[in-house]
């Protein structure tokens, strides 16, 4: 079911680039799209049954099957900050976009070289 | 020593943002130091692995270092190292070229899938800033959407690889049993990942916008970079896929040479027409990775190279014409070494004799040949002959068409490195060990990956 | 000296020529001759069989190797481009690069010798691309035409040359060896033809291109029509065959009768050499035709040149002994003839600054030596006995009539009755007729300029008198080649050229032109002059017509009235609407243009939507494909 | 038309995704001892014999206390942030670096030199209140960083509330601009620091980013070695980081 969501997650994230012509709105489908891997990544590492991968006093044992894989939650995380970069910049691109062609739509763009 | 390529670069870097004034001193600093510590430790001859922290592969991150990570690695910081010497060029962008100078470094090196895609990710976004020099922002933003997609089906490949072999090791990923099918999915995720950066058509829509945009990005990510990530397609393909879904790189490349040349044909601006002479020849060079032996591997690294040569001087004389000159015809009649250099380079892109070019060209020829492999050089053929077209057009236009403009100062360091680097081309005509021998090794390398799981996973400790 | 030094050691001095021709360019065209000089003895010195490495490349050996081929081909080049080079210390001071001329005119006289001298097909290919890349920048030295005109003569060029490197790898995949003799015996008893026709069509392609012949020959009127002056004469008069060269390895070294033996015959010609003689003859009366109709006389000689290059395909292709004798014999002349009446226009356009026929006229008072160097060198090209041009082209005849080749023979003979035709236009237009007023200043050129245009002109009579100092090394490259090697044609003992229909005594037929002469002269001092009325004589300034009328009219726009004007215009009528071979190529060219164009739109220019929808397209195609 | 084939292309790559499915493991359904997190949970891929391991000898780990234990090779509890910041550490280095670069890119990109205006005064509210949270806003901040081989979150999160703090302050007072030199000076030695942190770890222990302190006991907050310093470095580094793309995007260009 998780991996469900985030494929069509996926498939409208593709979508979504494919069909707006607002270039935000491109920077958005770009997130949920990075989002959407980022839910995958999280579900490959559900153990049925398992906990948080931090132990604590009610948690102090280590077993097989105890615990959820932490590995992908990790990556996620570096996964998340890369996703936060990207948008960073491009939303940076787009301030200087509008700036320089009157407008982030791509139809009404001026001054796009061919 | 080999993590002081990245952490160096990186340490300064972070400097820099500090003392601003000093960032393109901090630039060369580190460019030299790296290539100093890559002559210290001149072709490894076997695999030195690096694990971080300690922690012993296929658990840690591990660098690893041996011949085909080295000859990339020395010629990506070699070309960082001649950007460093032009200050001019380089402007505010000191501390970006850092980092991409450590994410290319890491990229080349590392030994983990999640971490090349951490470092691809540091590639993308400094390249964008750097393409967004010149207020080319429209350019810079479609190859950050297109790097995004990129990075996001990379991640998945990583992901799947990781399911399925339980660790995000290449030397493990490369050993374990993974079902066809879970290898079909990799490796087409992989190929998409990667095809983006290695410019595969149709997915290289960034290339011509973004290398035409300003004078910077052409020189630094026509050669560094893509270079990077043409190793990467070599080692994920040559060494850790052993040649799985080569078939369809093979098809992609052969599209996109041609695609690349006819679309360099028409193109009015120069900076554009050999952006797209890159493209295709990115297409060579992934084709000839594709057919997977270790010569032919070798030989694509040593066109490689060779172009990547060539195309430095053409984007370091096009990018200071374009940007000094509202008509470009017969400017070279004021630049004349930079036109020779120019000239030669451009000669050799197309393999002309007594240029770099025709050993690198008739070489991976001949190879096919033996191989039975028909197609491939007609195709190339057929390439270079478009290319003749276009080269010689803008040969004789810049150097012979009437002249209609003042002259601009001549940049002395940029000529001076250009007219270096055009003699290094018909030295490498003459005797072509300068790159062959390096580029064999690297081919020897990246196909044996045999001695690459070996040399990774039989590391207790990791060494210096 | 080895060869390989030698050529190496050309390729280095070109550079220091260029640095010496910076500081002064006569200096520069000076040394170049006195190079050319030595590279002459040098040539004469040499004996056959010496050979020299030059490397290895995948461990096939790159060999040099000095045979009776290399000897003849690069002794006529050598003569065409040295009197080139003298004749470029003067002609040089009109130009606008002399410094870069004088470079890659050495450069690619070391590339020409080279391609002679190569023992291997890569050997072959590297000289040859260096010997293209440097007339290549020489081309766009001239006017503003000329820059295209390089372009184009790369590409098409190129297109020959990659289909020939093609050809060369498909030998050595298939033979194992790149040596040109080594394939040559191997072919033999290759029993796959297809392949074998492949390799010989692939590589006699180089050839077809650099020699003009039909498909590949529209760049010839272009670049030998743009290039500067003194250029065209070597580009028409040497380069060009180096694809005669190339021809003649294919065809000959590669003994295509027996590699050939078991595909059908025709007229006694395997069909791989039929199909080039069929190429040859289009040439001969695509060029033909076309050099009637031009104005440029650059361009018409040009065209001429596609037409010789039939000429020279055809005796070879035919590969019989009188054939290909006549040939060989047939690229010594055309290179002289050629560089001549290039070396002449030169010269006019030189003084007068137009290329134009209809814009010339009545030379022959002004420069009169340079009127007798083109009429001399175009009684070569026409083919008129006593000069050397007749006697290649009657050997060719006898080899066509031998082997029953009708169609071909009677192409042949129409090239020959419409290079009367051609040649007789600039002779009229140029040299006869009234001189324009705006000339009438113009003096004869230097005899820097003069003096190598005679010497070849008096090169050229001598061999049509005494023919056998050519005929006895081509009888040995024959010799070598092993075709019909008992058979011996020249015999000076005799002073005869034995064919098989008849024997020809250039002696005795030179004296019997030089007795008409005589007496033909006699009676022209005998009868009064003509007079001489000018056309524009009446006008007391430009322009305004005094009293010469036509129909009740003043004449306004007397240059229609010069008979130079629409020279030929009834017989170019009958093939006005003749389909364009150029513009066959130029829709190709458009078509890779479109082509860009469309990639460029689809996949590059648009908005990252569309790059989404490439990227998930490819996805989905690998996908589809692989799982 | 447009929307149509792009449906037909997501759909198509929904697909191949589904297909691509069916080469994992279904949800939920993970054997963890397939993996190499098991010795991260375990804490012992020391112990590990990785030439076995890698061939297929899973050397599966026994049932053990790890809560309020020592001696580990690794020391904190939370084990998303041992992978984090101690496992796979060059990884989390590349993130900030990622960040960095990103930052420095805005910087470029945008490269103003005035304080953008809102042009509507903040009102009674927010401008109190901004007052009161700020103070926790930036404690909670710390604490997350700090508490964070212990707790979920770490240098990231923490580093993000700080910058909402600064954000906060931006959208409550017209007047206030972040000082571009201490935030820049912050974030490149907090970056530089965490280099410096990996070059000991080379100096000491012979590996880039190794782990040079002890590692104390799993639970207590002086454990896990180098981890909280990198956090908190990571944490530093971050705030001031996001907070000078705040104030750079807060920024325009004269004229």
């Amino acid at each position: 079911m998780v991996y469900a969501i985030s494929i069509i997650l996926i498939g409208i994230g593709i979508y979504g680039l494919m069909t707006q012509k607002n270039l935000f709105k491109h920077l958005i489908s770009l997130s949920i799209i990075d989002t959407a891997v980022n839910i995958f990544i999280i579900a490959t590492g559900y153990v049925e049954g398992g906990k948080a991968p931090i132990y604590t006093k009610s948690l102090p044992n280590f077993a097989i099957g105890k615990f959820v894989d932490p590995l992908p939650q990790a990556l996620v995380l570096t996964a998340i900050v890369i996703g936060v970069g990207t948008l960073a910049v491009g939303a940076s691109l787009l301030v200087r976009i509008r700036e320089k062609h009157s407008s982030i739509d791509v139809e009404n763009m001026k001054g796009v070289e061919e | 020593m080999i993590s002081l390529l990245i952490a160096i670069p990186l340490l300064l870097a972070f400097v820099s943002v500090m003392w601003k004034r000093i960032s393109k001193s901090l630039f060369f600093l580190a460019a030299i130091v790296n290539l100093i510590i890559l002559l210290a430790s001149w072709f490894p001859n076997g695999v030195e692995i690096h694990a971080m922290g300690n922690w012993k592969p296929p658990f840690g991150i591990n660098l690893v270092l041996d011949n085909a990570s080295f000859y990339a690695v020395l010629v990506v910081n070699a070309f960082f190292f001649l950007v460093s010497l032009m200050p001019k060029f380089v402007e505010s962008y000191g501390t970006s070229l850092m980092l991409l100078m450590a994410a290319a470094n890491g990229f080349i090196l590392t030994g983990d899938l999640f971490n090349s895609f951490v470092f691809m990710e540091i590639m993308t976004i400094t390249a964008v800033t750097i393409a967004s020099k010149r207020d080319n922002f429209y350019n810079a933003f479609k190859y950050l959407i297109l790097g995004g997609i990129a990075g996001s089906i990379y991640l998945l490949a990583t992901i799947f690889a990781y399911t399925a072999t339980g660790s995000l090791n290449m030397a493990h990923v490369s050993m374990a049993a993974i079902s066809a099918s879970s290898l079909i999915a990799i490796t087409t995720l992989y190929t998409i990942g990667l095809g983006v950066e290695a410019k595969l058509f149709p997915l290289n829509g960034w290339v011509s916008g973004v290398y035409g945009g300003n004078d910077l990005a052409p020189v630094i990510l026509g050669t560094s970079v893509s270079f990077a990530a043409l190793y990467m397609v070599g080692r994920l393909f040559g060494t850790v896929f052993h040649g799985n879904g080569a078939e369809v790189l093979y098809t992609l490349a052969l599209i996109t040479i041609v695609a690349g040349e006819v679309a360099a044909l028409r193109q009015q601006n120069i900076l554009k027409a050999f952006a797209y002479s890159s493209v295709a020849q990115a297409g060579v060079v992934v084709a000839m990775i594709s057919k997977g032996t270790a010569k032919s591997m070798g030989l694509a690294y040593f066109h490689l190279t060779n172009d990547a040569v060539a195309k430095f001087v053409i984007f370091l004389v096009a990018g200071f014409l374009v940007y000094n000159y509202k008509n470009l015809n017969g400017v070279f009649k004021k630049h004349k070494i930079l036109g020779a250099s120019f000239s030669m380079a451009t000669f050799s892109l197309i393999g002309f004799p007594l240029f770099a070019g025709f050993q690198s060209k008739l070489r991976m020829i001949m190879a096919l040949f033996s191989m039975k492999d028909f197609l491939f050089p007609a195709v190339m053929l057929l390439a270079t002959l478009i290319e003749v077209g276009y080269v010689v057009r803008w040969n004789v236009r810049l150097w012979f068409e009437e002249e209609t403009q003042e002259k601009a100062e001549t940049p002395v360091v940029a000529s001076t490195i250009a007219l270096i680097l055009a003699i290094l081309l018909v030295a490498v005509f003459l005797k072509p060990e300068i790159f062959l021998n390096g580029a064999m090794k690297m081919g020897n390398a990246l196909a044996d990956s045999k001695d690459y799981i070996q040399g990774v996973l039989s590391v207790v400790k990791g060494g210096m | 000296m080895a060869l390989s030094t030698l050529l190496i050691s050309l390729l280095v001095t070109s550079v220091i020529i260029y640095f010496v021709s910076k500081a002064s360019w006569r200096v520069g065209a000076i040394l170049n001759f006195l190079i050319g000089i030595f590279l002459i003895s040098y040539v004469f010195a040499l004996h056959t069989g010496t050979t020299s490495d030059l490397g290895t490349l995948f461990g096939q050996k790159l060999q040099l190797t000095w045979t009776n081929a290399s000897f003849y081909f690069s002794a006529v080049s050598l003569m065409v481009i040295v009197s080139v080079m003298l004749f470029a210390i003067k002609w040089l001071d009109s130009q606008k690069y002399p410094a870069a001329f004088n470079m890659f005119l050495l450069m690619m006289t070391a590339g020409s010798l080279g391609v002679f001298m190569a023992a291997d097909l890569v050997t072959l290919y590297i000289f040859w691309e260096i010997a293209v890349l440097s007339s290549m920048l020489i081309v766009p030295m001239g006017k503003k035409e000329s820059r295209k005109a390089a372009v184009i003569y790369a590409v098409m060029s190129a297109s020959g040359t990659y289909m020939y490197l093609y050809g060369a790898f498909l030998a050595f995949q298939r033979y194992g060896t790149l040596n040109i003799s080594e394939i040559a015996k191997q072919m033999v008893s290759d029993p796959s033809t297809g392949i074998k026709a492949a390799i010989f069509l692939l590589l006699a392609s180089a050839g077809i291109a650099k020699s003009g012949i039909f498909p590949l020959h529209t760049w010839l009127r272009i670049a030998h029509g743009n290039a500067p002056d003194a250029f065209s004469a070597v580009l028409s008069g040497q380069l060009v065959k180096l694809g005669s060269y190339v021809l003649m390895v294919t065809v000959a070294v590669i003994p295509s009768l027996r590699v050939f033996a078991n595909i059908p015959f025709y007229s006694g010609i395997p069909a791989t050499n039929y199909f080039l003689i069929a190429l040859g003859a289009t040439s001969i009366i695509v060029g033909t035709l076309m050099a009637i109709k031009q104005d440029d006389m650059k361009m018409l000689i040009a065209f001429s040149s596609v037409a010789n290059g039939g000429y020279i395909l055809i005796g070879i292709g035919t590969m019989d002994p009188m054939g290909f004798e006549g040939g060989v014999l047939h690229v010594f002349n055309h290179a002289l003839a050629a560089a001549v009446i290039f070396m002449a226009f030169a010269s006019v356009v030189y003084r007068t600054h137009t290329k134009k026929i209809s814009e010339l006229g009545g030379l022959i008072h002004k420069m009169p030596i340079t009127f007798l160097a083109y009429l001399f060198a175009i009684i070569s090209l026409a083919g008129i006995p006593p000069m050397s041009g007749f006697i290649s082209k009657w050997m060719i005849y006898q080899a066509l009539v031998r082997k029953g080749m009708f169609i071909t023979a009677f192409i042949a003979f129409f090239g020959s009755i419409g290079s009367f035709l051609y040649v007789f236009r600039p002779l009229a237009g140029v040299f006869l007729g009234q001189l324009p007023k705006k000339y009438k200043d113009v003096k004869e050129v230097s005899p820097v300029m003069w003096i190598p245009m005679m010497i070849l002109v008096v090169i050229s009579l001598i061999i049509g008198i005494w023919p056998f100092p050519v005929l006895q090394p081509i009888e040995s490259m024959r010799a070598d080649f092993g075709i019909a090697p008992m058979v011996k044609i020249s015999d000076p003992d005799h002073w005869l050229i034995r064919g098989f229909a008849g024997n020809w005594n250039p002696v005795l037929v030179f004296n019997l032109f030089l007795i008409g002469f005589i007496i033909a002269y006699i009676l022209y001092t005998m009868f009064p002059r003509s007079k001489k009325v000018d056309l524009l004589a009446p006008h007391k300034e430009e322009g305004t017509p005094i009293n010469i009328y036509t129909g009740g009219e003043y004449i306004y726009t007397p240059e229609l009235y010069h008979y130079n004007t629409k020279f030929y215009a009834g017989f170019e009528r009958m093939y006005e609407k003749h389909p364009s071979w150029e513009k066959v190529l130029g829709m190709l060219a458009k078509f890779f243009h479109d082509l860009g164009e469309w990639v460029h739109g689809w996949f590059f220019r648009p908005s990252p939507s569309a790059y989404a929808f490439w990227v998930s397209l490819t996805i989905l195609i690998v996908f589809w494909v692989r799982w | 038309m447009r929307r149509l084939y792009a449906i037909l292309v997501g759909a198509g790559l929904v697909y191949m995704l589904f297909a691509f499915l069916g080469t994992i493991s279904p949800y939920g359904n993970v054997n963890l001892s397939d993996r190499v997190s098991a010795h991260f949970l375990a804490k012992d891929v020391n112990s590990v014999d990785a030439s076995k391991w890698v061939s297929g000898d899973k050397q599966i780990p026994s049932k053990m206390k790890v809560f309020g234990k020592k001696g580990f090779e690794d020391g904190s509890a939370n084990v998303v942030t041992s992978i984090v910041v101690n496992y796979r550490s060059f990884d989390t280095l590349g993130e900030v670096t990622v960040l960095f670069a990103s930052a420095v890119g805005v910087g470029l990109i945008l490269g103003g030199t005035r304080r953008m205006r809102y042009g509507r005064k903040p009102n009674f509210i927010l401008r109190v209140s901004t007052g009161i949270l700020l103070p926790l806003i930036i404690l909670f901040g710390v604490y997350i960083f700090v508490h964070g081989h212990l707790t979920p979150g770490g240098g990231f999160p923490g580093g993000t509330v700080i910058a909402a703090a600064v954000l906060l302050l931006y959208l409550s007072n017209e007047e206030f601009s972040l000082n571009m030199v201490v935030s820049k000076s912050l974030e490149g030695s907090m970056g530089s620091l965490y280099v410096i942190f990996g070059l000991i770890g080379l100096a000491v222990g012979g590996a880039f980013l190794f782990n040079f302190l002890p590692n104390g006991v799993v639970g207590s907050l002086f454990s896990a070695g180098v981890v909280p310093l990198v956090y908190m470095t990571i944490g530093l580094k971050v705030g001031s980081e996001l907070s000078g793309v705040v104030a750079e995007i807060h920024e325009e260009r004269e004229g």
